[in-house]
């Protein structure tokens, strides 16, 4: 890399963390990026001030990885902030790739989000209900809250990403792939899933596969599963087909089926839609009734089908939203 | 003028295609509120194609397909059958009114049947009023 | 990649159209649309001038995709693809939007119609600019035929693809020919020697050096499609060791009949237990002795004929076996010519005479004296044994639908009269063929009216009763009729694959095996050494189920694409 | 409990005249077309039906055949030629024989030869009974006076025995045609008054044939009530005023324009028929039963002889009238006491009876109707 030390930033959006862990998951290997490189801003490692970086000239920074969905207006703020000083900005993980498991809140409203989490929760001491403020004058000098927005955005839903790299979290292994290409310089094209294959966790899955006829879905713990069978040919709940590979096949080789967290195939253009339309294909009944009965094992399908993907669906949020 | 609701309409080519035009060479008049797509049988109808039409501003989805039984490639109306129910579902998730998205069977000789269903959907869509979906979508980008 | 060009025909069809739509408007909002090069209005776009427009404007303009605004593209979609064709551009860069049929012929308000035909031939514009070439294959047709099953449909078929000098392998799996129609006497209605027609069969397929005859043989194996399938014959030897043949065909003839229902099942008849019950089977097996007599050896002065045997019945077969009520005619009249003065009595349902000479056949058997006692669906004769004094040895009870009233016949002999059911084999012929059957075990044709021979597997064939129950100049007709369609594939020597047709991306196929099963024509073909479906483009049809269900989205319909029809949705939204 | 069948029951009408019946498949056309036919009298399918299945028993509490006159359109309208119409004339043939306790009706309908070898007999005796009756004591010249060969007071005493039998012998198979109709039907009452109210409809369907009028065709109904009525006078005429008819050479207008009427009726009709029997164009002509024809044929001889007897006494030629007179009885004795009884001459009684019957069993029926609804209600009610 020569004399130029590579600039990197990390951020954390509306995110549970794990992306971060999955860096450092990579072990050793973040002392070696460590060696090549300044990390400017990690919240969660690393010393650093926003207004560090908004002093700094625009695209100073070489590479900004973004995890964690867009969920309030400081998570828009400092994706815009990242955006404007980098060279390359990385959605790392589910949550900034698709909306991530924060997306889900897409299905309900901000009241209800709000009201369930500080008027009604079965946590909060009785009479001291109280709905934060975005301001709040206090003797020390005003306080500012983020806005918390209606719904949820995928990263790049609020400003341009260079690349994607998918899963929740990124699988470590994945994690490294894509920053050894990413600081190689050998940049594939813009807009590029990263650190993924171009093929479903089936074809990684070794499970054997059959030819599919569902008579009953099960719920994992409703059945004792064959381990070397595929889990759809079983019956239960596996978006291993729908979702690009990536991860190792993490889920389904611990015996529950696959949620998706990579996201839709190349091809495909609404994850859930797909998931749904090979589900109900292969279910085997031609009345109305059996199927209805046989579809009534499936709970809550669409934050089945859109675990990690509601922002990233064609529809996006409950369209009342 | 009333809202006029646009209706996407796909229509497998070999019985509800047909019926469509028996519809036309029989003279039926229905509202001009439905723009049919012809696919090969409703099987071919993915799920995407409906979510799709929604996205793009339509105001209802109709889907039809041989009566069952009556496929021309045997079972491809049973596909379009255990689909419906769980995108159904799906999109009652999402917040859209059932009457929107509907699945009829029409063969090729229900000309008439396929005019009333389309006035007939033509007209609870009409009450239920615009699909807001497209417009907010837009709208959302910036309004956060 | 070259320029999209495309040009854009409204047709007037004379004032079909133009009487409601505004078609200059049409073509002029379509001219501004990005890779429009032309767009014009004609009175008849299939007219040959209308035709020779287009041409001329494909070589003038360097148009490279048409859109048609005219019909039904059911009307005229192969006129507008022949004329392109005919002016050098590939057919499928065609795309039509039906403005009469859907929009003309039934609005009648002139704005609404025309923003209406602006919209479906837009979404023409935008389909049609994601369409690819596409070209039709062709593959060779084996001349050579295999006829499953030595009745008297497999025998047909096999001579009537024989005599026009084609080879065809007849594989029968009892030791000899004659399937069911052999254990008979007479022919309803026309009272001929079955034995006659069976002889004349059999002594032609024995000279005819065309057919070659395997007996107490089985095809293990079937593989390939249309006009090049193989398959594997096994001939039981004599010492029980068998001996496997393969053999190439183009095309195959299942004639594998049909089983007697076991009328045992239907307790309450007692037939097995009581005697003097017997099957219509057994009967005709008296019949060809010469003699009818009762288990104890005396001559009935007393029969009872009962219909619908397992058959239009709830518990066994919904079905009617269209066969046994002239065959229960054809027993009335050779049991009274053979006994003077005997009693018959025959108990049905319905009298089915739905075919030729059968009507007039049911009439003579009234003429004679035949006594038809009409029974309800679900209220089935009871045989019980007469007292003392009684005519006759059993007394059938009888809720006798057109008097109303309950009645007891005598009966010294009753003549259960057993319907036909698929046989219990034909699951594996089904999966060995690869056709489907439905509820009741029949194999499944093509069409029910239109394509009743053909099945959804192509170059596969049905005849006689393996389709459904059927007499005898039925299953003639099937057989012939199935050996006329392969006679018509043998004359082209090529059979012509469709190019459109469903193909897997291998680069995106992640082996998950969901389309499998979906494929009615089981054209989808699992590699399990490479993880990867294909699709056999000789066999699909193009329905495009699998693309749909493919959650990888690898599968493409070809010319009914996900990006053609995402842009048509645009188009008719835009 | 089901019903024993007779299997032997058509071959047993066909001896009556039936035939085809098994043709029949119940289409229901017959029914359809007979103005008859209506509830709950609804034939001739029905009949037809009981008769192929060997319902003896049922057919033999019929009314139906009575209820028909054989206009002959439901053989006309048959798709299949099971010849309804015939089936219901011989089904009269038959409960002709049923009614007839001694057997002899049975006799005569099975064979032609049995029914005219015994009027044969009866006619011979007849003839060697009165030539002898009037040798012994009378003159063979003198027709009439007191050395007449067959003084009328004779002859009317004679005819009031033999009306007398006759009269309990059909008395006697009413009874037994009642048995069959309505007094075995258990659980059905009929109240006493019922038959008093209802009995005007004896002498109405007797005198108007009138059921006969609901056929479409009238000409036959004419026909039938001509030869009715005819017969009915020469009856009266006899019965109560024979010395009038026998007294002349003088014609007595009063008595005598009736007599000529009534001949000329008889004889009319008589020929009508035999001569549409003999054509067969008619459908109701189309099949004759050999009673058929010795029937007619004895009546015919009967009128003629009668006629004849009263010309040759107006003419003055008594032996030829005494000769005729006696051959005229040969005829009207196996006439009474063969054909009125037990054979076609029953169906002056049978026929308006049946109508009675009709009436009475509907009323009876709603009766019992309206007690089940009456019981229904009470339960409601309480309820």
């Amino acid at each position: 890399m020569g004399t130029h030390k590579l600039q990197i930033a990390l951020y954390w959006g509306a995110a549970c963390g794990g992306c971060d862990v999955a860096v450092l998951d990579t072990n050793e290997f973040i002392l070696d990026v460590a060696a090549v490189a300044d990390i400017r801003l990690w919240p969660i490692a690393v010393d650093g001030k926003f207004r560090d970086i908004e002093q700094l000239p625009d695209r100073e920074l070489d590479i900004a990885f973004f995890n964690g969905a867009v969920r309030n207006s400081e998570n828009e703020q400092i994706a815009k902030l990242l955006r404007e000083k980098s060279k390359l900005m990385v959605a790392v993980g589910s949550c900034a790739h698709l909306g991530g498991i924060p997306g889900l809140a897409n299905l309900t409203t901000k009241d209800r989000i709000l009201s369930t989490v500080y008027l009604h929760n079965p946590s909060i001491e009785p009479g001291n209900q109280t709905l934060p403020l975005t301001e709040w004058k206090t003797p020390a000098g005003d306080v500012h809250i983020p806005l918390f927005y209606r719904r949820v955005y995928r990263l790049k839903d609020v400003v341009e990403v260079d690349y994607f790299l998918p899963g929740c979290p990124p699988a470590p292994d994945q994690v490294k792939a894509a920053i050894l290409v990413l600081v190689s310089g050998n940049l594939p094209p813009k807009g590029s899933v990263v650190g993924a294959s171009d093929r479903a966790v089936c074809d990684d899955c070794r499970r054997e596969k059959k030819e599919k006829k569902i008579k009953r879905f099960y719920r994992p713990w409703e059945i004792i599963q064959d381990p070397t069978q595929c889990l759809m040919d079983q019956g239960i709940l596996c978006a291993g087909s729908a979702t690009r590979s990536g991860c190792g096949v993490r889920c389904p080789n611990t015996g529950q089926g696959c949620r998706g967290c990579y996201g839709p195939l190349p091809n495909v253009l609404d994850q859930g839609a797909k998931f749904l339309s090979a589900l109900t294909s292969i279910i085997d009944s031609k009345d109305p009734r059996e199927i209805e009965q046989i579809l009534n094992g499936i709970p809550d399908f669409a934050a089945i089908a859109y675990r990690f993907g509601v922002p990233a669906s064609l529809l996006e949020r409950d369209v009342r939203l | 003028m009333s809202f006029q609701p646009k209706i996407v309409g796909f229509l497998c080519n070999w019985c509800s295609y047909a019926g469509a035009d028996l519809a036309g060479t029989s003279r039926i008049h229905y509202p001009p509120n439905v723009r049919v797509i012809r696919v090969m049988c409703s099987a071919r109808i993915d799920p995407t194609f409906v979510l799709k039409a929604l996205q793009e501003g339509a105001d209802g989805v109709l889907i039809c397909g041989c009566h069952p039984g009556d496929c021309h490639y045997t079972e491809g109306n049973y596909k379009a059958m255990r689909r419906f129910p769980l995108l159904k579902r799906m999109l009652a998730s999402f917040g859209i009114e059932d009457a929107r998205v509907r699945l009829e069977w029409v063969s090729a000789s229900e000309g008439q049947r396929f005019a009333d269903i389309v006035s007939e959907m033509t007209e609870k869509i009409r009450a239920l009023g615009p699909s807001t979906i497209k417009a907010k979508l837009n709208t959302d980008r910036v309004e956060r | 990649m070259e320029e999209t060009r495309i040009g854009v025909y409204i047709c007037n069809c004379g004032t079909n159209i133009a009487k409601v739509v505004d078609c200059e408007a049409v073509a002029e909002a379509m001219g501004k649309l990005p890779q429009v090069t032309v767009a014009r209005v004609y009175k008849y776009m299939c007219s040959n001038p209308g035709q020779d427009m287009i041409c001329q404007d494909i070589r003038e303009h360097g148009l490279n995709r048409v859109v048609v605004a005219a019909c039904s593209p059911r009307m005229h979609e192969r006129t507008f693809r022949a004329a392109v064709q005919s002016a050098g551009l590939n057919p499928y860069l065609l795309e039509m939007a039906n403005i009469r049929e859907h929009c003309s012929w039934v609005h009648e308000e002139q704005d609404a119609a025309t923003a209406k035909a602006m919209a479906l031939t837009r979404s023409a514009v935008l389909r049609v600019a994601k369409h690819e070439p596409l070209e039709k294959m062709s593959a060779d047709m084996c001349p050579f035929t295999l006829v499953i099953g030595g009745g008297i449909a497999g025998l047909t078929a096999a001579l009537e693809l024989a005599d026009a000098g084609h080879g065809v392998y007849l594989v029968e799996k009892a030791g000899q020919l004659g399937g069911t129609l052999a254990r008979d006497d007479l022919t309803a209605p026309y009272l001929d020697s079955a034995r006659d027609l069976m002889t004349e069969r059999l002594t032609r397929v024995g000279q005819n050096e065309k057919i070659q005859v395997f007996l107490g043989a089985e095809v293990k194996k079937l593989s390939g499609f249309i006009g090049n399938f193989n398959a594997t014959i096994r001939t039981a030897a004599g010492n029980g060791t068998g001996e496997e043949r393969s053999v190439d065909v183009g095309s195959v003839i299942v004639c594998t009949g049909y089983q007697e229902f076991d009328a045992s099942r239907i307790t309450h008849y007692g037939y097995g237990k009581l005697p003097n019950v017997i099957t219509s089977f057994e009967f005709e097996r008296m019949l060809r002795a010469g003699r009818i007599q009762t288990h104890e050896g005396r001559i009935p002065q007393y029969v009872a004929i009962v219909h619908c045997v397992g058959s239009r019945n709830r518990e066994f077969h919904g079905y009617c076996s269209r066969v046994c009520c002239m065959t229960a005619l054809k027993y009335a009249h050779e049991i009274k010519s053979a006994i003077p003065g005997v009693y018959v009595s025959d108990l049905y349902i319905d009298m089915h005479a739905f075919g030729k000479g059968h009507e007039d056949f049911y009439r003579h058997s009234s003429e004679v004296k035949t006594l038809f006692l009409m029974y309800g669906k679900n209220a089935h004769p009871v045989i019980r044994k007469a007292g003392r004094g009684d005519d006759g040895e059993r007394l059938l009870e009888v809720n006798e639908q057109l008097s109303g009233e309950v009645i007891e016949i005598p009966a010294d002999l009753v003549i259960l009269m057993v319907g036909m059911e698929a046989r219990q084999d034909a699951g594996e012929v089904a999966r060995l063929v690869n056709i489907s059957q439905d509820k009741d075990g029949w194999f499944i044709e093509s069409h029910p009216k239109l394509d009743p021979v053909a099945t959804t597997t192509e170059g596969i064939f049905i005849a006689g009763t393996c389709a459904a129950p059927k007499d005898i100049p039925d299953s003639v007709a099937q057989a012939r009729a199935a050996a006329a369609r392969i006679l018509g594939k043998i004359a082209k020597e090529k059979i012509e694959i469709d190019a459109v047709f469903a193909e897997v991306n291998e680069d995106l196929c992640s082996g998950c095996r969901v389309c499998n099963e979906l494929c009615p024509y089981s054209a989808i073909d699992f590699d399990p050494v490479r993880r990867r479906s294909h699709i056999n483009s000789a066999l699909c049809k193009a329905c495009g189920a699998c693309g749909a269900a493919c959650p990888s989205g690898a599968i493409k319909a070809r010319h009914f694409t996900d990006q053609q029809i995402f842009a048509q949705i645009e188009g008719v939204l835009s | 409990m089901a019903i024993r069948v007779n299997p032997k029951l058509i071959e047993e009408i066909e001896k009556y005249g039936a035939e085809d019946v098994t043709k029949c498949y119940h289409c229901g056309n017959c029914s359809a077309v007979c103005p008859h036919s209506r509830e709950p009298f609804v034939f001739p399918r029905k009949s037809m039906r009981n008769l192929q299945m060997g319902l003896e028993d049922k057919l033999k509490g019929s009314l139906e055949p009575w209820l028909c006159y054989y206009c002959g359109q439901c053989s006309e309208q048959c798709p299949r030629d099971a010849e309804p119409g015939e089936t219901m004339m011989s089904l009269r043939r038959w409960l002709t024989s049923v009614y007839d306790f001694t057997g002899i009706s049975q006799t005569f309908y099975r064979s032609w030869k049995a029914e005219l070898f015994t009027i044969l007999v009866v006619t011979v005796l007849t003839g060697i009974g009165f030539f002898l009756y009037g040798f012994s004591r009378g003159d063979i010249r003198t027709y009439g006076g007191p050395t007449a060969f067959l003084p009328s007071s004779t002859i009317h005493v004679f005819d009031w025995i033999m009306g007398g039998v006759l009269a309990a012998l059909l008395a006697i198979n009413a009874g037994r045609m009642w048995w069959f109709m309505v007094g075995r039907q258990k659980g059905l009452r009929i109240p006493f008054f019922a038959y008093l109210r209802k009995a005007y409809l004896l002498p109405l369907h007797f005198f108007t044939q009138k059921r006969y009028a609901m056929c479409e065709r009238k000409g036959p109904w004419l026909v039938h009530l001509a030869l009715m009525l005819s017969y009915f006078a020469m009856l009266v005429l006899i019965m109560f005023f024979l010395h009038e008819m026998q007294a002349g050479p003088r014609i007595d207008w009063r008595f005598h324009a009736v007599g000529y009427v009534a001949s000329l009726g008889l004889i009319g009709a008589t020929l009508y028929a035999l001569h549409g029997r003999w054509r067969k164009r008619q459908t109701q002509y189309r099949h004759s039963h050999e009673s058929d024809w010795i029937f007619l044929v004895l009546l015919l001889a009967v009128a003629v002889t009668g006629v004849l007897q009263h010309v040759f006494h107006r003419a003055g030629w008594d032996v030829a009238a005494n000769v005729t007179y006696v051959v005229h009885l040969m005829g009207v004795v196996p006439m009474l006491v063969l054909e009125v009884p037990f054979s076609k001459w029953a169906h002056m009684v049978y026929r308006p009876l049946a109508m009675y019957f009709a009436d009475l069993l509907v009323l009876a029926r709603a009766d019992k109707q309206n007690d089940a609804s009456a019981e229904l209600a009470r339960k409601a009610g309480v309820a």
